[in-house]
C-alpha cells in the first residue's frame, strides 16, 4: 500500500517537475523578452503560452544522436541520473501546513543530499560523450556544484538551529515572523548558492551556451537534452519551494487552500526573481565563481549560523 | 519473513553486486556506477537497520562527495588517452584465496556474535546529536580536527605537486 | 545475520579488489568498499548485541566523515603523483625518485 | 532516421495506417514549423543582421525561433556571410553534427553565390549550396532582418508540407516550388 502511494507520489513529482519546466521555459522566454525590450513568444495561443507545446514534440521527434566512440548505455541513461534525484527532492517539500509527501525526520538533509547525486550523472554524461570539451565542461560543473553545496548547507543550517529540528514540517510549524529579518542574509546566501547549484546564470559556466557551448551536455540532442533542461528547471522549482517554506514560513501563513496558494505564489515570485537575475547580470568567470563561493558566501553563511545559534541559545 | 526482511536482503544483494562490480569491471564508468550502487545500498541498509540520519550522511558524503571525487580523479588521470580506458587487474589464485580465507574467518568469528537479538529500534537524529555532543564529544572534536588536518594536507599535497 | 554475512562478503570482495587492481584509483575504490562494509558491520553488530542505536549510529557517522577525509587525501596524492610524471599505476611506483 | 522510414513504409502498407501517418505528420510538422531553433553560422557582415533579428525591434522569439550555438540542439542552420574554402569544412562539420530533421537558410548574396567575391577570388566558395542542401535563399547584401523573418516563415510552410514517409509529400500550401509526390527523396536543392 505504501509502495503504491510512493509510486503515485513519484509520478506526481515527475509531473510537477516536467510540467513546471514546460511552463517555466515559456515564462522565462517572456521574462527575457521583457528585459531585452521585446515580447517573447507570441504566435501560439494568447501571449504564446502554447509555444512549449510546439517545442516539446519537436524535441521528441528529433534524431537521438549517440556520438562515435561514446559509451552507449552510460550516455543514454546518465540524463535520467541527473533528473531523478531532483524529482525525488521534491518529496520533502511541505506543501501543506504539517504535511509533506515524505515527512521525514531528516527532510532538510534529504533535500540537500539527494540532489548532489545529480552531479554524478553530469560527470558520467560528460565522460561518456567521449568528447574532450564535454569532459572539461563536466569537471567545471562538478567543481562548481560540489563547492556551492557548502554555503547552501550552512545557510539552511541557521534555520535548522532556530527550529531545533531537521523535519521541514516542524520547521514551518515553529516558524515566527522575526526569523525573516534574522535569517535574511542566510536566505540570500541560500538563493545565490541554489542558483549556482542549478547551473543558471549568472553562474551558468557549465552551460554558457553562447561562449563555451554547453559543457557536459554538448553532445546530447533531442529529448535527452530536454531532460537536462527539465532537471535545471526542476531544481529551480524545488529550490524556490523549499526556500520559501524554510526561510519565509511558506504554508504556515494561512491554514487550508489559501496557504497553499500563497505559498506557491511566493515561490513563483522567487522563480521570476531568479530568471530576472539570469537575464540581468553578466556571466561570472570560473575563478571568480570559485573565489566568490569560498571567500564571500561561505563566511557569510558561517556568520549567519553564528548569529542564529546565539539567538537560539539566548531564547 | 516480513517485508522489511525482503528489503534488507535486496539491499544486501545489491551491496554485494556493487562490490563485485567494483572489483571486477574493466571500464571506468562501470567502476563508478558499481561503486555508486554499493554506496547507495549501504545507505539503504543504514536506513533499514540503524538511522535515517546515517543513511542521508552516507549519501551526502559518499555518493555526493567521495564518488564525485573518484570520478573527477579518474577523468584527470585518463584525460589524454584517446581510446576507452581499460582498468586492468592482476587476477591470481593467491589473492582469491586470501579473500576467501578472510571471508571465512570473518563469518566464523562474527556469526556467533550476531545470534543474539538486540534492540530493533532505530536512532532518531536528536539521539545521535545528543550522543555526539554528550558522551562522544571528544571523538566528535577529534574528527573535526582530523578533517581540518586532511583539508590542509590536500592543499599541501596538491600545491607541492604544482611546484615540482 | 544476513547483513553480517553480506558485509563479510563485501569486505572480502573489496580486499580482492585491493590485492588485484593495478590502477591506484581502482585500489582506492576497493578500499572504499572495505570501509563501507566494515562500517555496516559495526552498526549491525552493535545493534545485534543490544547496543544503543544512537551510539552506534553516531560512531558510524564519525567513521563516514573520517573515511571521506581519507579518500580526499588519497585521491589528491594520486592526482599529484600523476601530474609529476604521469604515474597512476602501481608498478610505476617501484622506484621512488631520489629527490 | 532509417527506423522512422521503415516504420513509415510499414504504416503505409497497413490499411488505415495512412491516417495514423498523416496525423503524426500533422503534429510533428506543426511542432517543427513553430519551433525552428537557429544555428547562427555568421561569418561576415550578414551576421550583424542575423544578430539584430533576435533582439529588440525585430524579436525572432515571436516565431518561436531562438539561437542555440550548439549544433546538437538546433533545427535550422542560417549561413550568414562569406564562406571561404578554409571555412567550408568547418561549416559542413557543424551541419553534420546537427540532428535530423534539419534545414538550411542561405542568407545574403555571399552565401547564395559568393556575391561580390564570385569573380577574381581564389578563396571563396561560390554559394553554400555547393556542399549544403539549402532550403531557402535570401537575396541581399546584407538582407534586412525582416527578410530573414520572411525566410523563416517560408521555411515553416515548407516544413508543413513535409512527411515522415519519403514517398509521401503532402499537397503544398503556399507558392514554394517543391518536388511533387513520387519523385523520391529529393529535398530542396540537396542532391
Amino acid at each position: 500500500m505504501s509502495l503504491l502511494l510512493g509510486f503515485a507520489y513519484g509520478l506526481a513529482a515527475v509531473g510537477l517537475i516536467a510540467g513546471g519546466a514546460v511552463i517555466g521555459v515559456w515564462w522565462e522566454r517572456k521574462v527575457a523578452g521583457r528585459i531585452q525590450l521585446r515580447l517573447g513568444p507570441q504566435q501560439l495561443g494568447p501571449a504564446g503560452v502554447f509555444q512549449m507545446l510546439a517545442d516539446v514534440p519537436k524535441l521528441l521527434f528529433k534524431e537521438d544522436i549517440v556520438p562515435y566512440g561514446a559509451d552507449r548505455p552510460t550516455f543514454r541513461y546518465a540524463p535520467m541520473l541527473v533528473f531523478a534525484p531532483i524529482a525525488a527532492s521534491v518529496a520533502v517539500v511541505p506543501f501543506w501546513a504539517g504535511w509533506a509527501p515524505l515527512d521525514s525526520v531528516v527532510g532538510v538533509a534529504f533535500f540537500l543530499a539527494v540532489p548532489s547525486v545529480a552531479v554524478l550523472g553530469m560527470l558520467l554524461s560528460a565522460w561518456a560523450s567521449h568528447n574532450t570539451l564535454s569532459t572539461i565542461g563536466g569537471m567545471r560543473a562538478a567543481a562548481q556544484m560540489v563547492s556551492y553545496e557548502v554555503p547552501r548547507t550552512l545557510a539552511v543550517l541557521s534555520v535548522v538551529v532556530l527550529a531545533g529540528s531537521l523535519q521541514p514540517t516542524e520547521i514551518t510549524g515553529a516558524w515566527r515572523w522575526w526569523w525573516v529579518p534574522l535569517t535574511a542574509v542566510g536566505f540570500l546566501v541560500y538563493l545565490i548558492a541554489s542558483v549556482a547549484e542549478m547551473n543558471r546564470g549568472p553562474f551558468d559556466l557549465p552551460e554558457a551556451e553562447s561562449e563555451l557551448v554547453a559543457g557536459y551536455f554538448a553532445d546530447y540532442s533531442g529529448f535527452r537534452w530536454a531532460i537536462f533542461m527539465m532537471a535545471e528547471y526542476g531544481s529551480m522549482i524545488a529550490a524556490a519551494l523549499f526556500g520559501t517554506a524554510l526561510f519565509l514560513g511558506g504554508p504556515a501563513w494561512f491554514a487550508g487552500v489559501g496557504g497553499l496558494i500563497a505559498y506557491v505564489g511566493v515561490a513563483c515570485v522567487i522563480i521570476t526573481a531568479i530568471m530576472w537575475a539570469k537575464w540581468t547580470f553578466p556571466r561570472m568567470r570560473q575563478d571568480h565563481l570559485m573565489t566568490f563561493c569560498w571567500t564571500v558566501l561561505t563566511p557569510l553563511a558561517l556568520v549567519q549560523l553564528l548569529v542564529a545559534g546565539a539567538v537560539a541559545v539566548w531564547l | 519473513m516480513s517485508a522489511s526482511d525482503i528489503t534488507l536482503a535486496a539491499a544486501v544483494a545489491a551491496m554485494i553486486a556493487g562490490a563485485a562490480g567494483t572489483a571486477l569491471t574493466r571500464d571506468v564508468t562501470r567502476l563508478v556506477v558499481s561503486l555508486g550502487a554499493f554506496l547507495l545500498s549501504v545507505a539503504a541498509i543504514f536506513l533499514i537497520v540503524a538511522s535515517s540520519l546515517l543513511a542521508i550522511a552516507q549519501v551526502f558524503v559518499y555518493v555526493g562527495g567521495v564518488l564525485v571525487l573518484v570520478l573527477f580523479a579518474l577523468m584527470v588521470v585518463h584525460r589524454d588517452t584517446d581510446e576507452r580506458v581499460g582498468l586492468d587487474s592482476l587476477h591470481d589464485i593467491g589473492a582469491a584465496a586470501v579473500a576467501v580465507a578472510v571471508f571465512a574467518g570473518l563469518v566464523a568469528l562474527l556469526l556467533p556474535l550476531a545470534g543474539t537479538t538486540g534492540s530493533q529500534t532505530r536512532a532518531l537524529p536528536n539521539d545521535i546529536g545528543a550522543f555526539l555532543l554528550g558522551d562522544g564529544v571528544v571523538a566528535f572534536e577529534i574528527a573535526g580536527v582530523l578533517l581540518l588536518v586532511a583539508l590542509l594536507a590536500v592543499l599541501v599535497v596538491v600545491k607541492g605537486g604544482e611546484d615540482r | 545475520m544476513i547483513v553480517v554475512i553480506g558485509c563479510a562478503a563485501a569486505f572480502a570482495i573489496g580486499l580482492y579488489a585491493v590485492l588485484t587492481r593495478r590502477e591506484l584509483i581502482a585500489i582506492l575504490a576497493g578500499a572504499e568498499v572495505m570501509l563501507g562494509a566494515a562500517n555496516v558491520q559495526l552498526v549491525a553488530l552493535a545493534l545485534a548485541r543490544g547496543g544503543d542505536p544512537a551510539v552506534a549510529s553516531g560512531f558510524s557517522l564519525l567513521v563516514v566523515v573520517v573515511a571521506a577525509a581519507e579518500a580526499a587525501v588519497g585521491l589528491s596524492i594520486v592526482v599529484t603523483a600523476y601530474r609529476s610524471g604521469a604515474r597512476s599505476r602501481l608498478e610505476e611506483f617501484g622506484e621512488v625518485d631520489a629527490e | 532516421m532509417a527506423g522512422v522510414d521503415d516504420f513509415a513504409q510499414v504504416l503505409e502498407s497497413v490499411p488505415g495506417g495512412g491516417i495514423i501517418l498523416t496525423s503524426v505528420d500533422a503534429v510533428a510538422d506543426w511542432a517543427r514549423g513553430h519551433s525552428l531553433w537557429m544555428m547562427p553560422m555568421g561569418t561576415a557582415c550578414c551576421a550583424m543582421e542575423l544578430i539584430a533579428a533576435s533582439f529588440s525591434r525585430f524579436d525572432f522569439d515571436r516565431h518561436g525561433s531562438i539561437p542555440r550555438p550548439d549544433p546538437r540542439h538546433t533545427d535550422v542552420m542560417v549561413v550568414a556571410g562569406t564562406i571561404t574554402r578554409k571555412m567550408a569544412p568547418a561549416v559542413k562539420l557543424l551541419w553534420e553534427q546537427m540532428p535530423d530533421p534539419k534545414w538550411c537558410i542561405a542568407m545574403g548574396n555571399c552565401a547564395i553565390s559568393g556575391g561580390i567575391f564570385y569573380y577574381d577570388t581564389y578563396s571563396v566558395v561560390r554559394g553554400v549550396d555547393e556542399f549544403l542542401p539549402v532550403d531557402v535563399y535570401i537575396a541581399g547584401c546584407p538582407p534586412r532582418p525582416e527578410a530573414l523573418q520572411d525566410a523563416v516563415l517560408r521555411l515553416r510552410e515548407k516544413v508543413r508540407a513535409d512527411s515522415m514517409s519519403p514517398g509521401r509529400r503532402r499537397a503544398i500550401e503556399g507558392v514554394l516550388p517543391l518536388p511533387t509526390a513520387g519523385d523520391g527523396t529529393a529535398e530542396g536543392g540537396s542532391e
